[in-house]
C-alpha cells in the first residue's frame, strides 16, 4: 500500500473495534441498536463513551437481542435515516431471517461484524463461519486485513452501500484485528462527512405525506421479479466498489480494489485468502520472492457479490492456487474454494487448486504454515482433499 | 524459514488483573508517538481475576503485516514469579536477550526455574516499589520503567506522556501522576 | 374495524407498524396496498422492535432539529404475535418506554396459517395444533394473561377492549395514544374462520365474551384498575362457548369437567380483577 | 417493479373484492337513521356517510360495493334493520 | 422407479404433509416441539390430529417460536429421546443458530422441511431459498420428488441421522409436494418400527448416574478438532444412506440412492436438479428419448453431504450439463450449480455447464421450459451467465 | 454458590440446564467440567425452551413406562439470559407450565462479555453500552419488575432472593422445588468485576442491598405475597451505592437528581410490594 | 411438444369455501380406490372466503410424475357462473370437451361467456339440488356427480365409497348420508 | 476427543485453580466453632466440613487449595475470623 500522507491526517494507533467506532463518530449515524458479544464489543463500548461524552449524536439503543438489533436496524433505516449495528458469531446467526428482510428492502444499513466462530461447541475466538453462514443473504460482505482497512473500509462501506441500496457487512476477524492495537491513519472529519454524504431513503416511513408500504405479500407472479431486482442490484455492487474506493483514494492517498493482487502479476502459485491472514501471507511471498520463488497473494476484500471476472483476470497467469478458508461448509467444499473454482471453471483456467482450511475457532496460524503451502504449490504436492492446517 | 527480524517483540506474562494488558498498550502508544509502526494484543478467554494471561507488543520501522502470535521474543516481561511454574517464559529467549521478572527472589533462584535457559534474568522487585510509590501492589508501571531500561527500544519520555494520556482521564491525575513516578522507578532501578 | 377506529381517533399522522398475520396478508398483497399511511411489515415476531427503529429514527431526526412534526407510531400485531413469538421484542420496546401504541387484535390463535393454538388461545378450544380426539379435549393451556404481564413492565396506560364496543374502544386508544411512552390495548377479534360461527354472528358473540365476564373491559392507568363496563348480570360462560364449534366437542358427555373450569378460570380472573379495581 | 417491493400509496391499488361477493348488502334510505353502526362496525371499511338528498338532517349510509367483502356485519349490526344482504 | 409390491403394503393417496406425518405415526418418536408456518402446516396438523386420537403417543410441545421448537428439540434429544420438528421458510431461517448447535452436539433430530421463499417480500409459495441458506449448518440435506419420496425419506432419513448421529433436514417442496395428493405405498407399522430400531442416545442427559456435560466452551486448542470430527461424521454420510437405502429397499421394494440417474448412463445432456421438478424432467426425458435424444437426468436426492464423487461418475459421459436451481445466492452462483461445478472440477470433465434458475417464490415450471433447457444443450447455446426461468 | 445451595437442597436427582454466561463459561472450559451432574448449556437465549425439551423428554419416559426414576429440571440463567434475550422461551416455559425450577441469578447486567447493560440494569450504573460521561448519567432505564412478569404468568411459586442470605434462599430453594410445575427465583448476586468493588466486601455490598430496600427479600405463592424478612430500619440508598464505582459518578455535582430519583424509585417499589403483601 | 396425454386432467373453479378443494380430493380418491394414479392440488395464497380459487385433478394410469399446474385440461368445473367473469374459464377446452357449470341460466347465455368456445358446455342448478336435498347451498356433491356422468372417468360407487370414507368422521353420518344423495342426483341429472 | 465435545463428568476435570491464587485461605482450627457460613458462601464450593480430631463435638471447615480461587468471601464471613489470607 503506497502511503502518500498530507498533512491533515492523524497517524495513531487503535484497536480495530476503536478504529470502527472512530469512523463512526465521523459518520455520525442517527441511529445504532447495538447488542453485546464478545468480540463485537469494542466496537459498541468504545462508539458508546463517545457518544455519552457528546462527541457524535448517534441515537444507541440498547435492544434485547441480536433479532431486535437488526429489526430496529430495519426500522429505522425504512423511517429514512442512517442506521448502523454490530454483532458477531451467535448474534449472526440470531439475525439470519431478518439479513434476508433487510436486503428485499433493499436497506443499505451498515453492519460491522467481529467475526467469530459458532458454537457448539461455544468457542469465542476468531474465524469466518459466522459471515459465511450469512453469504447468502443478500448483503455486501468486505473483509478487513487490518485496523487501517477496518477503518476504510466503514467508510467505504457505508457509500457502497447507499449508492447500490444493498446492506453491508464491513468484516474484521474476531480478535485478532478487532482486538489488536495497530497504527492507522485517520482522515478529517470533514473529509469522511463529504465523502460519505447525506443518506437520503426517497422511500422514507417518516414521509408521511407520501405514504408507503413496506414488506408486502409478493404472489408468484411477483415474487421472482423481486429477487431478481435484488440480485441486479447485486451485479452492479463491484462497480459501485470501484467508484467508492477510487473516490476514498482521493481523499485517503490509500487506493483500494475489490481484490488486492500481491506480487500476483506474475507468480505461478498464488494464495487467495481474506482476513488478518494476508497481512502474514505478503510477508511469506517477500521472502520467497528473495529466494526467487514467484509466488503471489489475491487477497479478497469483496467477497459478496463475488468479483468472479476480477478474480480469474487475477489469477490468470497462475498454474498451482491454493485457497485459504477460515470456515467450514460441512458436507462441502469451503465457501472461498468453491467460489474460485467457479471462476476458474467459467473461464477455462488451467490450473490446480488446493483447498486449505485454517484457523478454526481462534487456531494460530503462522508464517510457516504459509510457507509450508507454498512449497507444496511449488512441489505440486497438493491433492484435492481439503487439507487442514491444525 | 526465519522471518526477517525487523520487528522487536515483547511477551508479558502476567494474570488478569495485573495490568499486563495496559503495560502493552503504553509500551505501544510510545513507540506510535516516536513514529514506529506496532502491534499489541493479548491472548483472550474467559478470564477468571488470576488466571494466567499473555500479552505481547510489536515495534517496527515498518508497517506490520503479519498477525501472528509472538513466539521468538525479544524480550519477556514476567509479572509474577509464580506464573513460571506453569509458564515456559524463557522460551526462544537466547543469549542477548533478557527475561524481566517481577519478584523478591534473587536472580539465580529465578534462573533455575527455566529449563537451559540462555539468556538474561532482570529481576526488580515490582511490587515492592509500586507499595511505595503508589500505595498498592500494582507492578505494572515499574516493570514498563524496567523494561525501556533494559531495551531501550522507546524512550522514557515518551512511556510517561503516553501513560498520561490514556490514563489521565481513567485514574485522574493523582493517581496517574504516582504511577509516572512508578514508571521512573523502575527504569532507575538496578 | 379495529384499525380503522384507531386510526380514526388520531390526530396526528400516524406511522403503522404491522406484524405477520391476517390483517398484514390481507391487506398488502402486492401490487395492492389497503393502507392510506406509512406502513411497514417486517417480520412475525419482530414488529414491536421495527417499531422501537422507526420511533428512534424520529427522535433523532427530531433531536437534530431535522423534523418538528408531531407523529404516532402504532403496531399492530395479532396474539400470537404479541404473546408468544414476539413477546420479546414487545417487552424491550415497552422497557425502553418507546413512544408507540402497540394494539394487539386478538383473535385467540394462529389463525392466518389455518387456526393453530398460541398462548392466547383459552382452554379446550378445538385447534388444528391442538384439535379434539379421542384422547383430547383441545388445548389444555389457560390463556396466558398478557395484561399482567405488560403491566408487570410498568406502562403508564394499557386497557382491554371489544370490537363490540366501539366506543369504548375508541375512547381507549384515544387515551393509549395521548400518552407519552408506550401504551397497549389488548382488542378482541372473533375469527368467523377457525371460531367457526356464521360472520353476521360476530358482534353478538364479541359481546357475548364481555357478558360472561370472559372478557371485561378494563383499563389500568398509573397502575390503577378501572373497569369501562361495569357488568352487572354476568351470563353463564357456556352461552359464550356455545356459538362456536371450536367449543362444540366440550359438550359431549366426558368434557363435563373442563367445561366446569373454564365456567371456574372466569370466575376467578374476574374477582382478581375486581379486587384489583377497588 | 417497485425497487424492494416498496409501495408507494395509490388509491387505485386497495384490494378491489367486487367480483366474488356472495351477496351484496344495500341500505335502505327510508330506513336509516345515521347512527354511524355499521360505518364502525364494517371490518372492510366500506361504508361511509353521505349527506342525504332527501332533506332529512341525519346521515346516510353508502356502501362502496367495490371493497365490500359481503361480510354482513352491516346488516347484523344496524339496529333498525336498515340493511339487507342480496 | 420400480414397482415390486408385496402384499402387505397400503396402497393410499396423501399429501406430502399427511405422508410425513403418517411416516412419522409409524416411527412414533418421543418429543416434537412444534410452531406452525405455511406450508409446514398439513405435517404438524395431521401428526396433532393422529396423536389426540391416539394413534401415536408423542409428546407434542406448541413452543412459542421456531427458535424454541429447535431448542426444545436439542433438549429432549440430548436427554436422550427421539425428537422431530417441521418447519418452513421464516421458520427455518429464525432457528439458524441452533440448527449450528444441534449438529455441533451431534444429535440427530429429523426435522421436517416444506420449502419455501423467504421474506422479504413475503412469499408463502416454495422454492428452495431457506434449505438453500442453511446447507452450511451440518445437518444432512434429504430431497424429496414425490409424495412417495417424502414418505420414504422420513423413514430412512430418521435411520441415517441416528446412525450418522448427525441431524436431518427432510425436504419436501412447499405447496407441490406438501399439499398434493398423490398416490403412495405405506409400509406395515411394524416393518417400519423394525427398520428405525430403539433410538439410544449414549450420552443421555436423563442418565443421572452417568452424568455428561453438554455444550462446554472450547478454546483455540480445542474447538478445530471439534469441527474436524463433525466433519469427518459428514463425510462418513453418503456411505450410511447408501446402507440405509440398501436396507430399505429389502423392506419395501423401493430401491433408491443418494443420486438418482434417470436414463443418464448414456446422455451427453444432463439435467442435474432437486426436488419436485424431477418428474417433469423425467417426462421430457422420455419424450425426447422418443425423438432420438441423448438426455438424461441426475437427480439429487442427498445435498448434503453432498456426494461429489458420486455426482462426477454419474455425469462422467456428459459433454453439456445444466443445473436447474431454485433459490439464489445473492451475488454468487446458485448453490447447486457451484456443487456441480466443485465436483466437475475436481475430477476435471471436460463439459460445459449452463447455470438455470427457476421457480422462485411458487413461479411455476413447465415441461416446455426444460425441454427449452434441453434444446439450449444440444444446440450448444448456453453462457456462463446464470439464465433465469420465469 | 447459588448453585450449591440450590442443588444442596435437591432431594432427587437433577438435571441442569445453563444459558450463556459467566457460570457457564467458568464452570464448563472443555476438558473441564465444574459440573457433577448431568448438565447442558445450548444457547444464550433458549435455556428455558431448552429444559422444555428436556423435561417433556423426562415425561414421555415416564408415560411410556420407561423410566420410574424421580428428577428434577433447574435452569441457571444470567439476568441478561432471562430479563432480556431468554425472556421469550422463559415465557413459554411458563405457560406450558413445564415441571422446571428457573433459577435467575441477577448480577444486574452481561457480565460474561465485560459489562454491558441489561434489563436488569439499575437506572444510573455506569455500564460498557450506557457509560457515564459528560452528555450521560449512565442507564437510563429502570430494571424491568422480572417478578411481576413471572408473576403475570400465574407461576405457582417464586421468590426474590439474596446470595448474602443464605437460609433464605435455601428455603426458597427448596419450596420452589417442591413446586408442581414451574417455579421461578431471582437471585441478587454481586458482581466484583463490574461493580467494582473489592471481593471481601460480597457479602457486605449484597447485605446493603436488602438493607436499603433495593432488594427486599419476598416470595409469592399461589399469588400471595409474603415479605420472608422484614426490614425495620431502611438504610439510605447512597449506602449501597457508595460501596461499588459503577455508581460513583452519581456522587458528582450535576447527578443529585439522578440520586434522588433513585431513592424515590426505590421507596416506591417498596411501597407497592407492601401493598400487595397485606 | 404435447405431453403424451395419458393423463385425464380437470380444473375446478370455485370460490374460497364453496368445497372445490373437496371435490378435487373425493374425485381422486375415488379414482385411487379403482387403482388409478392421480394428484390433487389447489392453487394456494392467502384467501379470504370468497375469494376466486382453482383446484385441479389428475388421473391416469401410470404414476403421474410431472408437479405442473393443469394447462390443458380434459374437462372444466365451474362451481360459481359469477367466476366466468374474471376467469376464462374455457381455455384448451376443444371440440369433445366439456365446461360443466353450476348455474340457474340457460346454457347458451353461458356459452356466450366464454370467448372463442368450441366445447362443450353442461349446466346444471347444483346450487339448488343441494338446496333441495342437504339444505345449504353447497353445490360441490352434486357436481361432482355430474362430473362423473359426464366424463365417466371414475364409477359413481367410488365416489360414494370415498366421500364417505373422508367425510363420515369430519360431518357426521347424517349430513354425509344426504351429500351422496346429492352426489347421486347431480349424477342422475339431465 | 470426545464426540459432540461431550464431557463425561470426571472429577479431575473440575477446573484447577491451584497455580494462579493470589492469597491462600487458612482456616484456624483452634478458633473454627464449625458454622458452616463459609462452606454456604465460598463461590468456587471449595470449602468442606470435616471431623475434627481433636475430639471437639463441632465439624472443622477444610478448604481444598486446589480449587479455590483466593477470594476471600470466605474470611469476610467467618464470624470468629478463624479464616486468614495468606
Ligand atoms: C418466524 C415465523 N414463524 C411462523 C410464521 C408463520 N405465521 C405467519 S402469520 C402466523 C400466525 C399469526 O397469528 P397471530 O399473530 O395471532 O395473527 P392472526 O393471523 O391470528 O391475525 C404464523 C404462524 C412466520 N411468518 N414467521
Ligand atoms: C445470541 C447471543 N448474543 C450474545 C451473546 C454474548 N453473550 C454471552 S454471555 C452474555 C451476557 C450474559 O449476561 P447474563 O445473562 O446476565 O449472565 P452473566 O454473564 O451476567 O452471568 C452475552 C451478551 C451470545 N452468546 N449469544
Ligand atoms: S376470519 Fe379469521 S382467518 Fe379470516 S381474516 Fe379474519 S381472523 Fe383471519
Ligand atoms: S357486508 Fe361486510 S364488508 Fe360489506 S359493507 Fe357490510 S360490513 Fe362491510
Ligand atoms: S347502522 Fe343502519 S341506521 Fe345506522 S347508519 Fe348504518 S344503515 Fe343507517
Ligand atoms: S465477578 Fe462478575 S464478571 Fe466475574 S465471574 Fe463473577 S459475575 Fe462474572
Ligand atoms: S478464598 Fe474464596 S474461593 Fe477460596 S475458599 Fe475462600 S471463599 Fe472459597
Ligand atoms: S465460617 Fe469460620 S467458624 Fe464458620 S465454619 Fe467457616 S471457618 Fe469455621
Ligand atoms: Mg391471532
Ligand atoms: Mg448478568
Amino acid at each position: 500500500m503506497k502511503e502518500k500522507i498530507s498533512n491533515c491526517k492523524t497517524r495513531v494507533a487503535l484497536t480495530g473495534g476503536a478504529a470502527s467506532a472512530e469512523a463512526l463518530r465521523q459518520i455520525n449515524p442517527m441511529v445504532m441498536p447495538v447488542y453485546p458479544i464478545t468480540p463485537q464489543t469494542p466496537i459498541i463500548e468504545t462508539f458508546a463513551k463517545i457518544c455519552a461524552n457528546g462527541k457524535a449524536d448517534t441515537e444507541i439503543i440498547t435492544v434485547e437481542s441480536e433479532h431486535s438489533a437488526i429489526s430496529a436496524a430495519v426500522g429505522s433505516q425504512a423511517a429514512g435515516v442512517r442506521s448502523v449495528t454490530a454483532t458477531s458469531s451467535q448474534g449472526l446467526a440470531l439475525m439470519n431471517e431478518i439479513l434476508y428482510i433487510a436486503s428485499g428492502m433493499r436497506l443499505p444499513i451498515v453492519m460491522l461484524i467481529s467475526a467469530r466462530a459458532l458454537s457448539a461447541p461455544l468457542s469465542i475466538h476468531g474465524d469466518h463461519s459466522d459471515v459465511m453462514g450469512a453469504r447468502d443473504t443478500g448483503w455486501i460482505q468486505l473483509f478487513s486485513d487490518s485496523v487501517q482497512e477496518v477503518y476504510d473500509n466503514t467508510i467505504i462501506g457505508t457509500k457502497l452501500a447507499e449508492k447500490s441500496e444493498v446492506p453491508i457487512m464491513v468484516v474484521m476477524d474476531g480478535f485478532i484485528t478487532s482486538h489488536n492495537v495497530e497504527n492507522l491513519e485517520l482522515l478529517e472529519d470533514d473529509a469522511v462527512r463529504n465523502f460519505v454524504g447525506e443518506y437520503r431513503n426517497e422511500n422514507a416511513l417518516l414521509d408521511v405525506d407520501n405514504p408507503v408500504t413496506y414488506g408486502p405479500v409478493s404472489l408468484a407472479n411477483s415474487h421472482f421479479d423481486f429477487k431478481l431486482d435484488q440480485e441486479k442490484a447485486m451485479q452492479k455492487v463491484e462497480e459501485n466498489c470501484r467508484e467508492a474506493m477510487r473516490e476514498f483514494a482521493e481523499i485517503s492517498g490509500r487506493s483500494y480494489e475489490a481484490i488486492e493482487k500481491y506480487q500476483a502479476d506474475d507468480a505461478e502459485n498464488i494464495i487467495v485468502a481474506m482476513g488478518s491472514v494476508a497481512g502474514s501471507i505478503k510477508d511469506v511471498v517477500d521472502e520467497m520472492r528473495e529466494r526467487g520463488e514467484k509466488v503471489g497473494l489475491l487477497k479478497i476484500k469483496l467477497f459478496r457479490p463475488f468479483p468472479y471476472e476480477t478474480v480469474v483476470e487475477a489469477l490468470s497467469k497462475a498454474k498451482n492456487i491454493a485457497v485459504m478458508d477460515r470456515a467450514l461448509s460441512f458436507g462441502a467444499k469451503p465457501a472461498l474454494y468453491s467460489d474460485v473454482v467457479n471462476a476458474v471453471f467459467q473461464a477455462s483456467l488451467d490450473v490446480k487448486i488446493g483447498s486449505y482450511v485454517y484457523g478454526l475457532g481462534g487456531r494460530d496460524i503462522f508464517r510457516k504454515d504459509i510457507e509450508g503451502i507454498f512449497e507444496e504449490l511449488l512441489n505440486g504436492k497438493f491433492s484435492k482433499e481439503i487439507k487442514y492446517i491444525k | 524459514m526465519k522471518f526477517n527480524k525487523k520487528t522487536f517483540e515483547v511477551i508479558i506474562f502476567a494474570r488478569a488483573g495485573q495490568g499486563g494488558k495496559s503495560l502493552a498498550e503504553s509500551l505501544a502508544q510510545a513507540a506510535v508517538s516516536e513514529g514506529k509502526y506496532v502491534q499489541a494484543f493479548s491472548v483472550y478467554g474467559p478470564q477468571r481475576s488470576g488466571a494466567p494471561t499473555k500479552a505481547f507488543v510489536k515495534i517496527s520501522d515498518e508497517t506490520i503485516r503479519n498477525h501472528e502470535p509472538i513466539i521468538d521474543p525479544d524480550v519477556v516481561v514476567v509479572l509474577d514469579d509464580v506464573l513460571m511454574e506453569s509458564e515456559d517464559v524463557g522460551k526462544n529467549i537466547t543469549e542477548n536477550e533478557s527475561v524481566i521478572v517481577n519478584t523478591k527472589k534473587p536472580e539465580e533462584e529465578i534462573r533455575k526455574k527455566i529449563k537451559n535457559f540462555r539468556g538474561n534474568i532482570k529481576s526488580i522487585d515490582a511490587n515492592g516499589i509500586a507499595l511505595d510509590t503508589i500505595g498498592m501492589i500494582q507492578p505494572n508501571g515499574v516493570i514498563l520503567g524496567k523494561l525501556i531500561a533494559v531495551t531501550e527500544i522507546v524512550k522514557l519520555e515518551s512511556v510517561k506522556e503516553q501513560f498520561r494520556k490514556i490514563f489521565e482521564k481513567k485514574i485522574g491525575e493523582e493517581l496517574t501522576q504516582k504511577n509516572v513516578l512508578a514508571i521512573e522507578r523502575g527504569y532507575d532501578a538496578l | 374495524m379495529i384499525v380503522r377506529n384507531v386510526l380514526d381517533v388520531a390526530e396526528d399522522p400516524v406511522v403503522i407498524i404491522n406484524a405477520t398475520g391476517c390483517l398484514e396478508v390481507t391487506s398488502t398483497i402486492y401490487p395492492y396496498t389497503a393502507w392510506k399511511v406509512p406502513y411497514i411489515h417486517n417480520a412475525f415476531e419482530n414488529a414491536a422492535a421495527t417499531a422501537a427503529g422507526v420511533e428512534t429514527a424520529y427522535q433523532a431526526l427530531k433531536k437534530r432539529g431535522l423534523t418538528d412534526k408531531k407523529m404516532k407510531f402504532i403496531v399492530f400485531g395479532g396474539d400470537g404475535g404479541t404473546f408468544d413469538i414476539g413477546l420479546q421484542s414487545l417487552s424491550g420496546m415497552l422497557e425502553r418506554n418507546h413512544d408507540v401504541l402497540y394494539v394487539a387484535y386478538d383473535n385467540e390463535g394462529y389463525m392466518n396459517t389455518g387456526g393453530q393454538r398460541s398462548g392466547a388461545t383459552p382452554i379446550g378450544a378445538d385447534m388444528e395444533t391442538t384439535p379434539a380426539g379421542k384422547k383430547s379435549y383441545g388445548n389444555r393451556n389457560f390463556r396466558k394473561n398478557m395484561m399482567e404481564i405488560v403491566a408487570g413492565h410498568g406502562v403508564k396506560y394499557l386497557a382491554q377492549a371489544n370490537v363490540a364496543y366501539v366506543e369504548d374502544l375508541r375512547m381507549k386508544a384515544k387515551k393509549a395514544l395521548a400518552t407519552e411512552g408506550s401504551s397497549f390495548l389488548l382488542v378482541f377479534q372473533p375469527c368467523t374462520n377457525v371460531w367457526k360461527f356464521p360472520t353476521s354472528d360476530y358482534v353478538k358473540v364479541a359481546k357475548l365474551a364481555t357478558e360472561t365476564n370472559y372478557w371485561p373491559l378494563y383499563e389500568i392507568e398509573n397502575g390503577n384498575y378501572n373497569l369501562t363496563l361495569k357488568n352487572e348480570n354476568q351470563k353463564n360462560i357456556e352461552e359464550y362457548l356455545k356459538t362456536q364449534k371450536r367449543f362444540k366437542h366440550l359438550f359431549q358427555v366426558g368434557n363435563e369437567e373442563v367445561l366446569k373450569s373454564i365456567q371456574e378460570g372466569v370466575n376467578r380472573k374476574w374477582e382478581e380483577l375486581l379486587k384489583k379495581v377497588e | 417493479m417497485e425497487k424492494g417491493a416498496i409501495i408507494k400509496h395509490d388509491i387505485k391499488k386497495a384490494a378491489d373484492t367486487g367480483s366474488w361477493r356472495n351477496f351484496t348488502p344495500e341500505v335502505d334510505a327510508e330506513k336509516c337513521i345515521g347512527c354511524g353502526n355499521c360505518v364502525k362496525y364494517c371490518p372492510d371499511g366500506c361504508i361511509l356517510f353521505k349527506d342525504r338528498e332527501d332533506g332529512k338532517p341525519t346521515k346516510l349510509a353508502e356502501i362502496d360495493p367495490e371493497f365490500c367483502k359481503g361480510c354482513g356485519v352491516c346488516a347484523q349490526v344496524c339496529p333498525v334493520k336498515a340493511i339487507d344482504m342480496k
